[in-house]
């Protein structure tokens, strides 16, 4: 937090929420991943919830960059929401397949 | 800043048990994601606090690939038999 | 305080990681902790200031060793659990690399902590090298000699794999799988591009660049698509050849300038001319290392007999 | 004793567990995959120790990338051809066991040893 001095009071805890609310999520689908019974919801856990953390995570570090470096940071949050669906729905039928075979 | 980034190592951590314990292969392939996902968070954070802007680059990278590719990998492993001992572990 | 606290947990996670993987009952579990080190490791880049093996180690631990452990692990015939090994065969060795461990502490711990002349003088020499990061100007500049036998070394890897190329892995894939593979395609390759142009001067360069291309046609490739990026096609050949023969055509060059005004000295750039020198070799060196790369991750030999006939209406537009 | 600071003595520590760890596991492995991925454990530890001495340079405190950029370049270099060498050792591999399954031979794979 060395450059607090560049951000006004508000922005500054307004980013700091964000961030925290982030971070919640992440341990939110980390937990998820230790306490679910099975892999869907593990899968369901981990995809969702990480995605929206990272989500405030940017939004949270928006406040200290450039707009160049902001819409970079977007387009990461977008290609992470696309692949966790992606990757999501790849792992699922994995393991459907897997369990069928069994 | 870096509190954060200690925070986000800490999900990592928990993310580690299951990849130790996680019965399914599945679970591990799962860990591997969260550790995709996660990764990409605090390389953001790390570019903030350390002050290195080209660690959104990687960032970058790291949500092109590490998202994609575990799901795109699987499909080698879809038709094969050494993996039959962890589809029975999976059910219990 | 807070960074040796984040110190701590990534070399503590590290270790976990390795240990495990090297523990491990099962091998595809092995290989699974393996990939998760990888991309553990990209962090330890990002906090130790080497962003340019950063990038590289992501596209590398994220992409290529996933593909190269998951091919190898679905050749593997029939084995679900490793052989047991028994407490006597583990004890010896582990006797063994403590003692080694304590010998490479012994000697680590003598290592100065002042730094040699050699970044000072990279950063006196930086203005005359064409190029503003210096980690691009050792690369091409002041150590090129390195470059230019790693490009080498690539190579013969290449040439050695398609010799004992394996049969291909049977496999079908996903609708969904393919056509978001082909949504990702353009992003690589623009990634790719901005990446290579950035390494003149913030972290970025050829072998990022070629490394990041390498795993986005890898992924393809898992997916059936890019059918004419293979051996046999004649383009491809010639851009896998290019990198090292463009890095010798300019030495040449440059040598026989030099050799116009004084004492000529192999692989030394002109000064006003290597800003372009660079750019050239790195844009072949690029293909070169992409090229070479894929073809090493999914070297499989075509199942039909090697035919010569080009694909050239595929194959002409590069990448 | 030297008087680097911290951070730098753990990531020292690191490095030579890791390459420890590779060595163990390169002896132990009963697999010849596994051993491949212990030599990557190794040189991954070699690695670490490298940039680690780059990292030297400036300090633990400054962060401005002052760092040595002519092991960083070694390094790079050193990722690019250890994966080649992976993939070359994994071929490697996988043609010894298409021949020795073709034999109808047990999958006794005593060493392959890879260049690294």
């Amino acid at each position: 937090m060395s450059d607090i001095g560049e951000l006004s009071l508000f922005s500054f805890v307004l980013s700091s929420g964000l961030l925290f609310i982030g971070l919640l999520f992440f341990i939110a689908g980390s937990i998820g991943m230790l306490r679910f019974p099975d892999s869907f919801s593990r899968l369901h856990a981990v995809t969702k919830a990480d995605s929206l953390g990272l989500g405030s995570v940017i939004a949270g570090l928006m406040f200290y960059s450039s707009w160049w470096q902001n819409l970079l940071m977007l387009l990461i949050w977008l290609l992470v929401m696309a692949s966790g669906t992606v990757s999501c729905q790849l792992l699922a039928r994995f393991c459907k397949a897997k369990q069928d075979q069994a | 800043m870096m509190m954060l980034a200690v925070a986000l190592l800490l999900t990592m951590l928990l993310g580690l048990w299951r990849v130790v314990k996680g019965p399914a292969l599945l679970d591990r392939l799962l860990a591997v994601q969260l550790f995709g996902s996660t990764g990409v968070a605090l390389c953001l954070v790390l570019a903030q606090a350390l002050n290195q802007p080209a660690l959104r680059d990687v960032a970058l990278v790291l949500a092109l690939l590490a998202a994609a590719a575990p799901a795109a990998l699987v499909q080698r492993l879809k038709h094969n038999h050494a993996l039959k001992a962890d589809s029975s572990e999976e059910q219990s | 305080m807070s960074l040796l606290l984040f110190d701590t947990l990534l070399c503590g996670l590290l270790l976990a990681l390795a240990l495990a993987s090297v523990l491990s009952r099962q091998l595809s579990h092995a290989v699974i902790l393996y990939i998760a080190f990888g991309l553990l490791m990209a962090m330890a880049w990002a906090r130790l200031a080497a962003p340019d093996l950063a990038l590289a180690e992501a596209a590398i631990g994220a992409g290529l060793t996933g593909a190269l452990c998951f091919t190898a692990l679905a050749r593997q015939g029939q084995l679900a659990l490793s052989p047991v090994v028994s407490w006597q065969q583990r004890c010896w060795p582990a006797l063994f690399v403590l003692v080694t461990l304590s010998g490479l502490l012994l000697a680590l711990l003598q290592i100065p902590a002042s730094p040699g002349p050699l970044p000072a003088l990279v950063l006196q020499e930086l203005a005359g090298s064409g190029v503003s990061h210096p980690v691009t100007a050792v690369l091409l500049n002041f150590r090129s000699w390195d470059t230019l036998l790693e490009l080498l070394v690539l190579l013969l890897a290449l040439l050695g794999t398609l010799q004992v190329a394996p049969a291909p892995v049977r496999q079908n894939s996903w609708a969904l799988s393919r056509s978001w593979s082909q949504l990702l395609a353009p992003l690589i390759i623009l990634l790719a591009g901005y990446v290579l142009w950035a390494g003149a001067s913030q972290p970025g360069g050829a072998f990022q660049a070629g490394a990041l291309l390498a795993a986005g046609a890898v992924v393809l490739k898992l997916n059936k698509q890019l059918n004419w990026l293979a051996w046999r096609n004649i383009w491809v050949r010639f851009f896998a050849v290019a990198g090292l023969g463009v890095f010798v055509i300019a030495a040449l060059a440059a040598w026989l300038l030099q050799g116009l005004a004084a004492e000529p000295v192999w692989l030394r750039w002109p000064p006003q001319l290597a800003k372009y020198i660079i750019l050239l070799i790195e844009t072949f060196a690029t293909l070169a290392i992409a090229i070479t790369l894929t073809l090493l991750v999914v070297a499989e030999q075509p199942d039909t007999p090697l035919s010569l006939e080009t694909q050239d209406s595929a194959g002409g537009s590069d990448d | 004793m030297t008087e680097l600071s911290g951070s730098l003595l753990l990531f020292l520590l690191t490095a030579a567990s890791l390459v420890a760890i590779g060595v163990y596991g390169f002896i132990i492995g009963p697999e010849p995959l596994r051993r491949i991925l212990a030599l990557n454990i190794i040189s991954a530890g070699i690695f670490m120790l490298m940039v680690v001495l780059a990292y030297r340079t400036s300090g633990s405190g400054a962060t401005e990338l002052a760092a040595d950029p002519v092991l960083q370049a070694l390094v790079l270099t050193g990722l690019v051809v250890a994966v080649s060498a992976t993939a070359f050792a994994l071929a490697l591999l996988a043609r010894l066991e298409q021949s020795s399954s073709e034999m109808s031979a047990p999958l006794q794979l005593k060493q392959t040893e890879p260049e690294q």
